[in-house]
């Protein structure tokens, strides 16, 4: 989330569109209340009618997968009004503050010319060469090429304009089936939130971000938002909902493929030396009003060397940096998919899941299960006895013929030690033991340290390839590590006083400085452990930023890109509800994105305020994605219909794999549209609340919903059994036939869309299919985030 | 005294407003280091938690009494849910207990399951910590990349693979990718993922 | 000062924290329960199960409305529980609600007979009668007593969207009407009136049966002639008989022995 | 001393097991007069005993009128129905003699006295009202309205209070008044001495001794 969630409470209009922030995120979704106590509008855009619909003042039904198709046609109504009536929107906040105004390299076309691709792309390499994609060199002084009237042929604006021509909103709902009143209520009503003065928000979740072109869905959100002044401001931002209560802590300590702890690019092969990977990886800007914050990586990265590797990090050995893995193929190749593709392959032999259920969770999980089989080992660490596990156990198998050695430990529940997670809002809590874990039950620090301690043992013995990465490895947390120290270690110290570093301004790239994450850094200061603080008071402007609560990433600012919420002299677009405000030649209220003073106040002495890009400016031209810099529609991989916009059916950049189990349905075969979701009862592969007997009381068996249409053709009654099959597989649940779910007139063509939750499996209290034996084994095309949202399927009564 | 002991899960700060906004609320600050604050009785603890499901980041209080029993409420003080809690967070004592006893799916001991095995077998940590090292060793050391096809060193290991994290502490997340990444594994994923 | 609750259905997710929440401060066991082809479970209320969540889908506006309504005792002021109860062991707290003192139950099960809203429920063999009988008690069972304490409700403390409100009823049914005004069409404020004033109130967006709710719930004359009626009567009855049969053989054993004597 | 028999061994049997029967009911069904005595519901236990009781209380005499002498068994019942002249002359003279006065102004009487029968007949009456809305209340929730089961309580409560009056100005008149020093005996041991069947039921001494006097002769 670029705001967090209280700060929902001052939006004026909410979007929750791939997202059901009602049900799968119940308490929090307090906050949606209290923006409509306001009288701010909510608006649920879903395929299916849910308990965030049942709240909402406007429900727009939309086929899955056709979000870009959606968001497009807002952004075309409000491009469209910006032309009639400007003076209903921030155009200084567009001219300004986002990269509208810069102009693109002459050679780039759009899909409007090229049949829905863009310029320079392979098919063979299912990729693209974005040399044509980027700005024009900037001017000798380093200011970027732009015009600021926005009516150059070649700049952002013009070609946004020229991109999303082609969303009218007849065409739009002819994809998305969404009802044409009902569609252009929306478009009215949160174009009205461009106003100065005015918010929305734009929550999204998983419905979003899990398809084939999940990224620029984001990004067609990101765009809106920007266009609409409705970034770093109070009750705006883009907000992900996310799912784990720690999952934005795992992703900032980058427990995944491509980076390292605080967004550090995991090293490349051709990153043969630590100088080499920082030429490559430090953005450079010749724009003296840029802030270019990444160019403070290389102080970010020696200083996580140093954490990691103490003494024996040294300026003669790079810090340590040759220790460290690289990789060779492209970075999505090891990602979730690629993984489970190896292990299939049987590349991998042995796999640790740590509070990971990857036989419910993954797509296709018949071909993951298959591939689990396939490994030696397994070790997963767990409250219960979870499917992966137990993978030896599954319907059908015979144990006997399943060859891998499982260990499974008893790991202590969250209240059962102490620790800080932190949530969507980028608040990292430290929460306390409240009691101890049952039996042998241990902490999963205790694990991780038992386990690095017998490692260290055994290459300090026997050695082996790269032995001093492990032996070398600081590791001084004694037999039971206490999360303090870890905390102390993220955040980091200065080495040559021995204090903990006050903030990531105070690191160094010269190995005086240890930080584990410099994105928590300040987060446990000299003054305490900030993530323990409780003064619930809402601070500055009472916009229930709650400063003093917790403590937040980065340096505690609770709203980032914070400096988009103030006009060029620093006064606040929203005098209701300032983030901040340059008054008497200081910023007051949040914690400001920098401190330099105002656009037109000091012009020497100012910085652009999006810090983290090189160009200072928000993109709504994104030349970094893999498949294009504008958001175009296209069809799911499993799709019922023909892309009504282009002769490009799916997004042409994501990869697609290709083992004998990587199924793809037809939709003469499969003519359903399938989608997977939560619930608010249960949570995610469903061990943790499966195991429940009071939730298990409340949602106790698997089902399918569907609408009361497809019920009455294929002869299913509500409460009977169903059957749904897509081209990997099938699954039974309940029938809940209902008016929440109703067909899509696509085109002209009657589609159905079925749902299931995926919370089901074969081991725990409650047992049950999981809906991932239906879903697609493809990914995103930046992300190779799986599709789980949109596939095909066909429906029978069981 | 059961009447009394039940006071630590506080009354709602907010009282009949409610769920009123912070804007008319006027929020009464509390001392900032009352974490661990206010055991009413002796028999009693009483401890300050987060809820380990969506990342809302509710806040819960958790009660234990001197015979075990637990019971977890939403902490009122807590600015995102005030007190609140949804079917999950009303259930969490459920994680540890059920009817006053440990939930019985909960697992308790180190288990094994050797290749074809029909049942799980007990193991001690000392045991399950030496075999998995040594597991851990030899499949990385077997499968060990000191160079790539096109030349370069990149030391890593592709024989395992670690998937797994959003359900862990910070703290814990972080060991795990430093422990992960000086062990040379590049197959390193979790939820955030999928 | 009577107290009460009020249910905003417009604000409710149907979350059901509420219904879990109830059962672990009442210390209630979970029960086993199937998918019937609805979100709603369990099937009804029992001794296990003193409040939970109906799911309601209607017609409108061209598309689909959603209701959830909470469903537990609605704390009656005209309360059939209370009027049949022989016992007393259901009984009108001082704040106005129906509490229950399960030490005076005799199980006969006349609270689950007379009750408008069906809400007391008997889990057990209907051939000996024997089980359990429970419900709401507003938090106020012995040794879980959350209001004699100064604390609100479980079920009102939990609710994340705060579509629960405890407080003054005076209060709350003014608020109630507020937003019942400000809501307009068919908006309803249920519990106001009905059964002499309920003590949980609903803001309803339609009338009470779209929500499942009776319209103009009534207590059945046998509860009243019951108390009214039958137990006076069983006393005077039985006293005067027992009363004149005492004097009845006072005197005849009297005269009996003066006969005997002057024989 | 000669003594008549007044009571065959299987109507004394069956009157115990009856007012055993009875008095269980009749307490446990008291509990709800009485809110002191909830305790001893025994959470509900005594609604068991309650019904067990109910069982017995109708099942014995069923069983008996079934497997028993049937006429002599329709002649229990129509004793309860045959009213005449005499009653009227009991009704007059039974306040003055149950109050010790003279016993020479009180009618013959029958096998059973005005009294009795009035008391009999209660108790055929109120045990089918007794009957009829028990089996409601048991069996028949959920099936019949809750309006049928309301006013079942009622009237159940209601035929009890009339059953448990008279019950105790039976009790009172058989087992302690000093007008009816051998009833009690008579329903123990079957038997009464012919002085006290020559004065307390007249009618019936005469026809019986006739009667034996007939056999003999």
């Amino acid at each position: 989330m670029t705001n967090h969630w209280n700060d929902i409470a001052n939006a004026d209009c909410m979007i929750a569109i791939g997202s059901n922030p009602v049900e799968n995120h119940p308490a929090a979704s307090g906050w949606i209340t209290a923006a409509k106590e306001r009288g701010a509008k909510l608006i649920s855009v879903d395929p299916r009618f849910t308990r965030t619909s049942a709240i909402a003042d406007i429900y727009c039904k939309m086929r899955s997968g056709t979000d870009v198709a959606f968001i497009g046609g807002i952004i075309k109504y409000v491009l469209d009004e910006m032309d009639q009536y400007p003076e209903k929107y921030n155009m200084v906040y567009v001219t300004e503050y986002t990269n509208a105004s810069f102009l693109i390299n002459p050679d780039f076309e759009g899909p409007a010319d090229l049949d829905g691709l863009f310029s320079g792309y392979d098919p063979a390499k299912r990729s693209y060469d974005k040399s044509s994609w980027q700005y024009q060199s900037p001017e000798e002084d380093g200011t970027p090429k732009w015009d600021k009237s926005l009516k150059d042929p070649n700049c952002v604006f013009q070609h946004l304009k020229k991109h999303f021509a082609r969303y009218d909103v007849d065409t739009v709902c002819k994809i998305t089936g969404s009802p044409k009143d009902t569609y252009l209520e929306i478009c009215k009503t949160y174009a009205a939130t461009g106003a100065p003065g005015k918010t929305g928000t734009i929550l999204y979740a998983m419905g979003t971000t899990q398809h084939t072109n999940g990224t620029q869905m984001i990004r067609s959100y990101a765009m809106l938002q920007l266009l609409l002044g409705n970034i770093g401001v109070a009750g705006g931002g883009i907000n992900a909902l996310r799912g784990e209560s720690n999952v934005q802590g795992s992703t900032d300590h980058c427990l995944l493929c491509h980076i390292l702890p605080g967004y550090l690019k995991q090293p490349t092969n051709k990153d043969e030396t630590l100088e080499k990977l920082l030429e490559r990886v430090t953005p450079k800007s010749g724009d003296p009003k840029s802030a270019n914050w990444w160019q403070h990586y290389p102080k970010y990265m020696v200083s996580l060397l140093k954490a990691w590797y103490g003494d024996a990090a040294t300026k003669g050995n790079e810090f340590g940096y040759q220790y460290l893995p690289k990789t060779t193929k492209p970075y999505n190749d090891y990602s979730w998919i690629g993984l489970f593709e190896e292990m299939y392959a049987g590349t991998i032999k042995g796999l640790m899941c740590w509070g990971q259920n990857p036989a419910v969770c993954g797509p296709n999980v018949k071909m993951e299960r298959k591939a689990i089989e396939n490994l030696d080992w397994l070790v997963a660490v767990d409250l219960w006895e979870t499917e992966t596990a137990a993978i030896w156990k599954r319907p059908g198998v015979d144990p006997s013929t399943i060859g891998v050695e499982v260990f499974l430990l008893p790991a202590a529940a969250s209240y059962e030690k102490e620790g800080s997670i932190t949530n969507s809002g980028r608040w990292a809590q430290w929460r306390y033991k409240a009691i101890e874990p049952p039996g042998q039950a241990k902490e999963d620090l205790w694990i991780i340290n038992k386990l690095v301690l017998k490692l260290q043992e055994l290459y300090a013995r026997e050695s082996g390839p790269n032995a001093e990465a492990i032996t070398k490895l600081t590791w001084d947390y004694g037999d039971s590590p206490s999360a303090d120290k870890v905390a102390r270690e993220i955040n980091g110290y200065n080495l040559t006083t021995g204090k903990l570093a006050a903030s990531f301004g105070k690191l160094k790239d010269d190995g005086t400085t240890s930080s584990g994450n410099w994105l928590y850094c300040a987060s446990y200061t000299e003054a305490g452990n900030m993530m323990a603080r409780r003064d619930p008071s809402p601070g500055a402007f009472n916009i229930g930023l709650h400063p003093k609560w917790a403590w937040c990433w980065p340096v505690n600012r609770r709203i980032i890109y914070n400096r988009a919420s103030v006009d060029l002299d620093g006064v606040p677009w929203d005098k209701e509800h300032p983030v901040i405000w340059w008054r008497n030649g200081k910023w007051d209220g949040d914690v400001p994105d920098g401190g330099w003073p105002p656009m037109a106040l000091d012009p020497e002495k100012t910085k652009y305020p999006f810090i983290m890009k090189p160009e200072g400016h928000a993109r709504i031209f994104g030349m970094g994605r893999a498949d294009g810099p504008f958001p175009e529609h296209y069809e799911p991989w499993e799709s019922p219909v023909d892309n009504l916009l282009s002769g490009t059916q799916n997004d042409p950049a994501f990869k697609i794999w290709g083992s004998e189990m990587d199924l793809k349905g037809d939709r003469d075969r499969y003519p359903i549209v399938c989608t997977t979701y939560r619930l608010t009862e249960h949570w995610q592969a469903g061990q943790m609340t499966r195991n429940l007997p009071w939730i298990v009381e409340l949602m106790p068996e698997m089902f399918v919903e569907l609408s009361q249409e497809l019920a009455a053709e294929k002869g299913i009654v509500n409460g009977g059994r169903v059957i749904v099959e897509t081209a990997r597989g099938k699954v039974e649940g309940v029938a809940l036939v209902t008016a929440r779910f109703k067909p899509f007139q696509i085109n002209g063509q009657t589609v159905h869309q079925v749902g299931l939750p995926w919370h089901w499996g074969y081991t725990g209290s409650s047992t049950g299919d999981s809906a991932n034996m239906l879903t697609p084994h493809v990914g995103d095309a930046n992300t190779m985030i799986p599709e789980f949202k949109a596939f095909l399927c066909d429906v029978r009564r069981a | 005294m059961k009447l009394t002991r039940r006071q630590f899960l506080k009354a709602g700060t907010a009282g009949v407003g409610g769920f009123t906004v912070f804007h008319t609320l006027g929020w009464r600050s509390s001392p900032g280091t009352s974490h661990k604050a206010s055991a009413l009785k002796n028999k009693i603890s009483e401890t300050t938690t987060i809820c380990p499901y969506d990342a809302s980041g509710c806040g819960f209080i958790a009660a234990v009494e001197a015979d075990g029993m637990l019971k977890i409420e939403g902490d009122p003080d807590h600015p995102i849910n005030r007190g609140a809690a949804c079917a999950k967070g009303a259930s969490l004592a459920q994680l540890h207990q059920v009817d006053g006893k440990i939930n019985p799916r909960r697992l308790q001991n180190p288990l094994y399951r050797p290749p074809g095995g029909r049942d799980w077998e007990v193991l001690s940590w000392d045991e399950a910590i030496d075999r998995i090292a040594r597991r851990i060793k030899d499949t990385r050391d077997n499968n060990w990349t000191a160079s790539d096809g096109e030349g370069y060193v990149v030391n890593r290991t592709e024989g395992i693979a670690s998937v797994g994290g959003a359900a862990l502490d910070n703290e814990e997340c972080y060991l795990l990718v430093k422990a992960l990444r000086a062990l040379g594994l590049v197959y390193v994923e979790h939820q955030a993922r999928i | 000062m009577a107290k009460a609750i009020l249910y905003d259905a417009t604000k409710c997710v149907a979350c059901r924290g509420c219904q879990v929440v109830c059962k672990q401060w009442n210390e209630l066991k979970a029960e086993f329960t199937e998918n019937r082809g609805s979100y709603e479970n369990p099937k009804d209320l029992s001794p296990e199960t003193w409040i939970k969540m109906e799911f309601r889908e209607i017609p409108r506006n061209g598309s689909v409305a959603w209701l959830f309504t909470r469903r537990a005792c609605m704390h009656c002021t005209d309360a059939g529980c209370v009027t049949a109860c022989p016992t007393g062991a259901v009984y009108h707290h001082d704040l106005g609600f129906v509490a229950y003192d399960k030490g005076k139950c005799t199980g006969c099960g006349y609270c689950v007979d007379f009750c408008p809203f069906e809400v007391p429920q008997l889990d057990g063999s209907r051939v000996t009668g024997l089980g359990r009988i429970d419900k709401c008690t507003f938090c106020t069972t012995h040794g879980l007593d959350r209001i004699g304490n100064g604390l609100e409700p479980a079920c009102v403390k939990t609710c994340p969207p705060g579509a629960l409100i405890y407080g003054d009823r005076g209060e709350l049914v003014a608020e109630g009407n507020k937003r019942v005004a400000a809501l307009g069409g068919n908006a309803t404020l249920y519990g106001e009136n009905e059964l002499d004033g309920l003590h949980v109130l609903y803001v309803l967006t339609d009338s009470p049966e779209t929500y499942g709710l009776p319209k103009d719930p009534k207590v059945s004359a046998a509860a009243t002639a019951w108390k009214d009626i039958i137990q006076p009567l069983g006393w005077a009855a039985g006293g005067l008989v027992a009363g004149g049969l005492l004097i009845n053989l006072i005197v005849a054993r009297a005269r009996q022995i003066r006969a005997e004597e002057e024989k | 001393m000669q003594e008549v028999e007044r009571y065959k061994l299987s109507t004394r049997v069956l009157h115990w097991i009856v007012a055993a029967s009875f008095l269980v009911l009749a307490i446990t069904g008291l509990f709800l007069f009485a809110p002191w005595f909830s305790a001893a519901a025994w959470w509900g236990w005594s609604g068991v005993a309650h019904r067990v009781a109910a069982a017995i209380f109708v099942l014995v005499p069923v069983l008996f009128v079934l497997f028993g002498n049937w006429s002599r068994s329709m002649g229990f019942v129509k004793e309860a129905f045959a009213w005449g002249k005499d009653d009227v002359e009991w009704f007059k003279a039974a306040p003055d003699y149950y109050f010790g006065g003279d016993p020479s102004r009180m009618p013959p009487q029958g096998h059973i006295n005005t009294g009795q029968k009035l008391y009999w007949l209660t108790v055929l009456v109120a045990s089918a009202i007794l009957l009829a809305t028990g089996v409601i209340m048991w069996f028949f929730k959920g099936i019949v309205t809750a309006e049928v089961i309301q006013w079942s309580i009622f009237l159940h409560s209601l035929a009890f209070i009339g059953l448990g009056v008279f019950f105790l100005v039976h009790f009172q008149l058989s087992a302690l008044h000093p007008r009816m020093p051998e009833s009690l005996g008579s329903m123990i041991w079957g038997k009464v001495s012919a002085k006290y069947a020559q004065s307390h039921h007249g009618k019936w001494y005469d026809r019986t001794s006739a009667d034996q006097e007939a056999q003999e002769a």
